[in-house]
């Protein structure tokens, strides 16, 4: 089984990589680039030993407008992880499905397009619901949904909270004349 | 991989609709069985999760790196110490911190003796699905000293919040070494009887053998990992393949099956549990009873881990369950996802394996598989 | 204090398509009258008190301690208490810990389906002010908006040996008369409901459940 | 189907005969393990309310709130958390993070109850079942969520700093200045300590951000004098800190001295900004220490002409003539002064109010005046033969070394005092060759030198002798020494339950002969130069009582500073300075002084 180095020089010749980040030596981090993505991940699976899916899930990079899925893959063999970037455009998330390389790549899609709203074309089921029911909102797991806001509105709190910070308690109680109003 | 059902015209009145849950008996914790069933089989089966979801990953994404430490246990109700290690395990291995040797051992006892509390959990369950209550009675109970000792250890019963970021929270009580001994014999001992009236009893066997063959062309499409795969006859196991704690200094053996029937699967781990008595005991044979327990972190309130990413496994009663933790160097996470075995197992896997089997052996069938619905909706 | 049932009209089941709402009642919950003869009434709680039995529904985290609480060590059961495994059979709801919305509206059906008298205990920190999950987005923050509580359990995980506490407390209560939590909910009825619609949002069963 | 199969489950049988698992009474039997995380406990007495449980809380379910019968006072906030158990998870990070530890929680785990509102209480004060319980979790000696123990700072070893006047305390490195600021929890306690007021947690977190330049702005707030306070304020804010409840308190006034550091001279006025456009009216202030700088400073930055009179060749005052340079260096002193110059101060250096300018043309050309001249005077010792000429006070040395001439105190010195003037004398005694004894009436603990510089004298070689009473001075033998007569002391604690009181004891006396008798156990003021004025100002033991915002009997006459005082250090002057500032503002604006 080639290893890790060996492989990456292999599949370099064939895949656009970037970003190859060598976490510890059962562990690489690398990018492909979206249109070369389901097909490298096939050839993990089928070429090079990476047969397991251990999970597939998405990161928010709202700051730069995208987000990026990881894919993460197991070799049984060799015992490494290789986990596969693949950026997307945030506005506009679509990607290539991979239910058909691994059954629970299904529920994972399913999962994404719920919490992120990404579409998966293709993928079985990819509208019904999955964890949230009747759910009106943004898909939460976006960073611009604001939870405490939300939860606040929809749900509530028990009144009878409130809380006085130490400092500025002090300061009206024991030095009322000396604060300027630049305190902070 | 993935086979759309036969085609099901529910108006032609052959086939009905029955839900298993989530208000239900037979099905573990709260999640649901869309079944459409022609007689007494199951002809196609839809699992329905989110009834447990809090949105765990972004609210830990609003939380600081100590903070996270209180609120990951709760992901796994019945396992919480998985969630502990590896919550810690990730922010370690991010902020460059490195847990002392001591705290190490203490992990290890801690994730093995919650591994046998939560088979035991899982033997009850299965004694309970297969009408053999006296086991649920019996384990549950045993559980129950189990879950004195980590009160003991740890302040809590169910969520013990003691493995904290760069070590354990306390020592370990004085005399704590004798008494766990004593509660591990007593699991020793159950689990023989166990054996005799479970294991050897004609209607269980009749029962489980044969119901939900794993075949081992489905493993990997379906991402089958712990003990389900391991009936399957595959000696894969993170302890073994990818080391962590100290699985590496003490010696025990990985069981696999062969058969990979639900009969097969509760073997397999009613052996793992004697292999985790094995290593409890030596833990507690060889456990340091002096030095550090935590290597000092920096101040919590305003703590910031170092920009990266990783992903660190271990082995959980149910397969391989794994933190995958994003920062950007701030105080809060950028991303964390939690994988948890049940994920597949209980949807991928279950829908497939529902298909031909018997409506009484669901639960049966649900329970052999090991599932945990919180760790799937998180 | 006591509306005037009949005269609020009945309910629309405005969730359900329009030619499903034929097949299912319109009826508003009904009140419990006690009886008029004191020492019946007392006698019959006293008798209600003694067997209490829960409503086999793990809704969240708390129901993990049920398992030791209902098996040998703790052994539930000499105290009238046992687990049902239908609603219609079980007379107090344990709601164990936070709800999330989507079981919220399960708990409610559940709830609905109950026979009188029932009794609503909730256990942990969650139903009482959010708990673990004050922020969370899925789940409900304060329990007794969507459903009448008769008592409160807390702790996280309330242990076994609190849970007995609390049968022990609800027995009390139903004996001297107190839990009434049901009737609340028939007296309330539009302000529960109203409640419940705000935060179940495909609200596609009917209005009362039984 | 096997036989075996069909008679094994009956094995169960054998376990009739076996002791039964279920508990007889679990309620009562099953009290929480010793480590138990049950309900909490607040040791009301050891709080300080700083609110870091508040912090930590992942669940906010706790409130820092008002608790009868508690005042706020120098380190303590007065409140006292209360607790939610409607969202509390005991998972004891409050516990863990507890500064004062007293935060603690029993082993008590049962509150059942039908009002959903009542799981609300303060710990420790409100009357809980279970705040006797003696079990329960603590945190473990050997387990810490905060470090208790600070950075320390490079300093020149005795050998070296005896050598010369080169400052002695190094500074912090980046790296260390990160690692004591990361310490700070933020509860912002000791704000009210600080006689500024400064932003301490807001400039600690400006210093854990590396943003030097917002944390100077951030000291310029409160505080003109930031590199010399960064080196000797009597940082009272650290004798609150809460770090020092169980360890030592944050490196506060290194911090500042780590920004200001950090921050060259040249872009002061780029980063600080200080814009403003002139309101016409004049502003006199008399004595350019810190006080009245910093008055001219605040004054400054609200338009108003500022001349300030200063009968010295150079500003600071006590920081320059009172402090040796090994501990602050006089280049140090000019950043900050030089500074409030460049925004336009006119400073009137070697100009004497009541000499060489009549305190009358102050009174009829200024709209305010802002008095700040300091204690320079030294106090008597009141002992027979003070008048010797081998007697000294602390002072002369000091300002003699300052101003670069020997001192001439010989090769033996006797220091009378504990204060940091003693202190400073001594080491600067030691630093011309002497031999230094420093006498003191009462315990080393008693001394008001900061502890810092009672530590660095000893460590010089000063001999430190406590509890010892000056009796009596008289001539030696040799014209050029002097004799000491001083008797030992007992400490005799006070009926009133005030701070112990030395007593001589007559049968322990001690004569001993020196070259050079220094005193200085404290100065007072001179205020001459007011003329008639000073009937209208109020007076005690020495020092001015000013009315609110520094004002005195006299409306336009404002007074800070030492003389007005009763800590007499540079940040308590700086204070002053700037509230007089603020009272000025007020009395010559609209708003008015009440």
């Amino acid at each position: 089984m080639a290893t890790p180095t060996a492989l990456l020089d292999e599949l370099g010749k064939r895949y656009t990589l970037s970003e190859i980040h060598i976490q510890r030596d059962d562990l690489l981090f690398l990018k492909v680039t979206k249109p070369q993505a389901v097909r490298f991940l096939k050839d993990l699976r089928d070429d090079a030993g990476y047969t397991h899916l251990t999970f597939m899930t998405n990161i928010d990079y709202i700051e730069d407008g995208r987000f990026t899925l990881t894919y993460m893959l197991h070799n049984y063999d060799t015992h490494h992880e290789i986990g596969v970037h693949v950026d997307l455009d945030r506005d506009n998330a679509e990607m290539d499905s991979i239910h058909n390389l691994w059954a629970q790549g299904r529920t994972y899609q399913c999962e994404l397009r719920e919490m992120y709203g990404i579409r998966f074309p293709g993928s079985p089921g990819l509208d019904d619901d999955f964890c949230l029911e009747g759910w009106d909102q943004i898909p939460p797991m976006r960073k611009e949904f604001d939870i405490v806001a939300f939860s606040e509105e929809r749900f509530g709190n028990r009144p009878g909270r409130g809380s006085t910070d130490p400092r500025e308690h002090m300061g009206t109680v024991m030095y009322p004349e000396h604060r300027d109003g630049t305190e902070h | 991989m993935f086979e759309p059902a036969a085609p099901v015209d529910l108006s032609s009145g052959k086939y009905l609709k029955l839900w298993q849950g989530p208000q239900h008996p037979g099905i573990t914790g709260n999640m649901s069985l869309e079944l459409t069933t022609c007689g007494d089989e199951v002809v196609a089966c839809k699992t329905h999760v989110g009834y447990l979801h809090r949105g765990f990953e972004k609210l830990m994404e609003r939380r600081t790196f100590i903070q996270n430490f209180t609120i990951v246990c709760r992901i796994a109700v019945p396992e919480p110490t998985f969630n502990e290690y590896l919550y810690a395990a990730v922010v370690e291995e991010l902020s460059g911190i490195k847990a002392p040797e001591r705290a190490e051992w203490i992990r290890t006892f801690n994730l093995e003796l919650m591994r046998l509390g939560s088979y035991l959990m899982w033997l009850g369950g299965v004694g309970a699905a297969f009408g053999q209550s006296t086991i649920y009675q019996w384990t549950v109970t045993h559980r129950d000293y189990i879950l004195d000792l980590f009160e003991e250890m740890t302040g809590a019963r169910v969520y013990h919040m003691y493995i904290v970021p760069g070590g354990v929270r306390g020592r370990l009580p004085e005399g704590f070494e004798d008494r766990a001994r004593k509660v591990l014999d007593g699991v020793e001992r159950l689990l023989m009887d166990v054996e005799k009236i479970l294991f050897n009893n004609v209607v269980f066997k009749t029962r489980t053998k044969g119901l939900g063959v794993i075949t081992k062309d489905m493993v990997d499409p379906y991402g089958i990992t712990g003990p389900n795969q391991r009936a399957a006859g595959f000696a894969r196991d993170v302890r073994r393949d990818s080391p962590y704690l100290m699985y590496d200094e003490v010696e025990w053996d990985v069981i696999t099956g062969t058969a990979s029937d639900t009969y097969e699967r509760a073997w397999v781990r009613l052996q793992e549990m004697h292999q985790g008595i094995r290593i409890m005991r030596q833990v507690l044979d060889r456990m340091p009873t002096g030095g550090p327990f935590q290597t000092p972190l920096p101040n919590v309130l305003h703590w910031e881990v170092p920009k990266g990413e990783t992903y660190i496994k271990a082995e959980c009663t149910r397969g391989e369950y794994g933190y995958y933790l994003v920062t950007d160097g701030s105080q809060y996470v950028r991303r964390v996802h939690v994988r948890g075995p049940s994920y597949t197992h209980a949807i991928a896997l279950m829908e497939k394996m529902a298909v031909g089997t018997n409506i009484a052996d669901i639960a049966g069938l649900m329970v052999s598989l090991h599932t945990y619905p919180p760790e799937i909706e998180r | 204090m006591k509306p005037n049932q009949s005269a609020l009209g009945p309910l629309m089941n405005e969730g359900l398509p329009p030619e499903d709402r034929d097949l299912f009642s319109n009826a508003r919950p009904v009140l419990y009258e006690p009886y008029p003869v004191e020492v019946v009434e007392k006698f019959v709680n006293w008798v209600r008190a003694n067997s209490l039995w829960l409503l086999a529904f793990g809704t969240g985290c708390g129901a993990v301690e049920i398992n030791p609480l209902m098996t040998a060590r703790y052994d539930a059961y000499r105290m009238g208490v046992q687990t049902r495994p239908t609603p219609r059979q079980a007379s107090v709801f344990l709601i164990g810990g936070y709800a999330s919305v989507k079981t919220l509206k399960r708990i409610i059906r559940s709830y609905e389906q109950m026979q009188g008298p029932k009794f609503v205990v909730c256990l942990g920190i969650c139903p009482i002010n959010g708990g673990m999950y004050w922020d969370s987005y899925n789940t409900v923050n304060q329990f007794d908006l969507y459903l009448p509580v008769d008592l409160y359990i807390t702790g996280c995980m309330p242990r076994p040996e609190v849970l007995m506490a609390g049968v022990l407390e609800l027995k009390k209560k139903i004996m001297e008369g107190r839990a009434d939590g049901a009737n609340r909910y028939v007296e309330n009825f539009d302000w529960y409901k109203a409640n419940q619609k705000r935060v179940i949002k495909n609200w596609n069963m009917p209005d009362y459940n039984w | 189907m096997s036989l075996k199969d069909l008679i094994s489950p009956f094995y169960v049988w054998q376990r009739a005969f076996q002791k039964p698992y279920t508990q007889k009474r679990p309620i009562e039997e099953r009290p929480g393990a010793p480590r138990y995380r049950g309900f909490h406990i607040n040791l009301t007495e050891e709080c300080v309310g700083c609110g870091s449980c508040e912090a930590i809380c992942q669940n906010h379910a706790i409130d820092m709130v008002k608790v009868e019968g508690l005042e706020p006072r120098n380190g303590d906030s007065g409140l006292r958390p209360k607790f939610d158990y409607g969202r509390c998870c005991w998972c004891a990070l409050c516990v863990d993070i507890c500064t004062a530890r007293s935060l603690r929680l029993s082993n008590h785990y049962a509150w059942v109850t039908e009002d959903p509102d009542a799981f609300h209480f303060i710990a420790g004060t409100d009357a809980m079942p279970w705040n006797q319980n003696s079990l329960g979790y603590r945190r473990d000696d050997d387990y810490h969520l905060l470090t208790h123990d600070r950075i320390e700072m490079d300093a020149l070893s005795p050998e070296e700093s005896l050598k010369g006047f080169d400052e002695v305390m190094k500074g912090y490195t980046e790296e260390q200045a990160l690692l004591e600021a990361d310490r700070c929890v933020e509860c912002g306690i000791c704000v009210a300590t600080c006689p500024a007021h400064m932003s301490v947690p807001d400039y600690i977190k400006a210093v854990r951000n590396k943003d030097w330049e917002g944390g100077l702005k951030l000291l310029y707030e409160t505080n003109p004098f930031s590199t010399t306070c960064g080196r000797i304020c009597t940082h009272r804010c650290e004798t609150d800190c809460v770090l020092g409840l169980q360890g030592t308190p944050i490196a506060i006034r290194w911090l500042k001295r780590a920004i200001a550091d950090r921050v060259p001279a040249e872009r002061y006025a780029e980063i600080l900004n200080d814009t403003f456009t002139e309101n016409g009216k004049k502003v006199a202030i008399v004595g350019a220490g810190p006080g009245g700088m910093s008055a001219a400073y605040y004054l400054r930055k609200q338009g108003y002409g500022v001349t300030v009179f200063e009968a010295q060749a150079h500003g600071g005052g006590m920081l320059r003539y009172g402090v040796p340079s090994y501990r602050l260096p006089e280049n140090q002193l000019d950043k900050d002064i030089d500074y409030i110059r460049s925004l336009g101060v006119d400073v009137r250096f070697n100009t004497r109010v009541g000499q060489d300018v009549p305190f009358s043309e102050l009174m009829d050309n200024h709209d305010a005046i802002f008095i700040a001249t300091g204690l320079s005077s030294p106090m008597k010792l009141r002992i027979d033969g003070e008048e010797h000429p081998r007697v000294v006070s602390g002072l002369k040395i000091l300002d003699d070394v300052a101003k670069g001439q020997d001192p001439g105190v010989g090769k033996r010195v006797a220091v009378i005092g504990g204060g940091n003037v003693a202190m400073d004398a001594a080491r600067v005694s030691r630093r011309v060759g002497a031999d230094v004894t420093v006498l003191y009436r009462r315990r080393i603990e008693d001394m008001p030198a900061d502890p810092e510089e009672i530590h660095e004298s000893k460590a010089e070689g000063c001999h430190l002798v406590p509890q010892a009473i000056p009796v009596k001075i008289k001539d030696a033998d040799d014209p050029n020494q002097v004799v000491i007569v001083w008797g030992e002391a007992e400490m005799v604690s006070d009926a009133k339950g005030g701070r112990p009181r030395p007593v001589l004891q007559e049968d322990r006396m001690h004569e001993e002969t020196y070259d050079t008798i220094v005193s200085a156990i404290g100065q007072g003021g001179d205020y001459d130069f007011m003329g008639e004025c000073l009937g209208s100002i109020e007076q005690k033991w020495g020092k001015f009582i000013p009315g609110a915002y520094q004002q005195t009997g006299v409306s336009k006459i404002f007074v800070g500073g030492d003389i007005a005082n009763s800590t007499a250090d540079a940040i308590s002057a700086v204070e002053d300075g700037h509230h007089a500032a603020r009272g000025i503002h007020r009395f010559l604006s609209e708003e008015g002084l009440q």
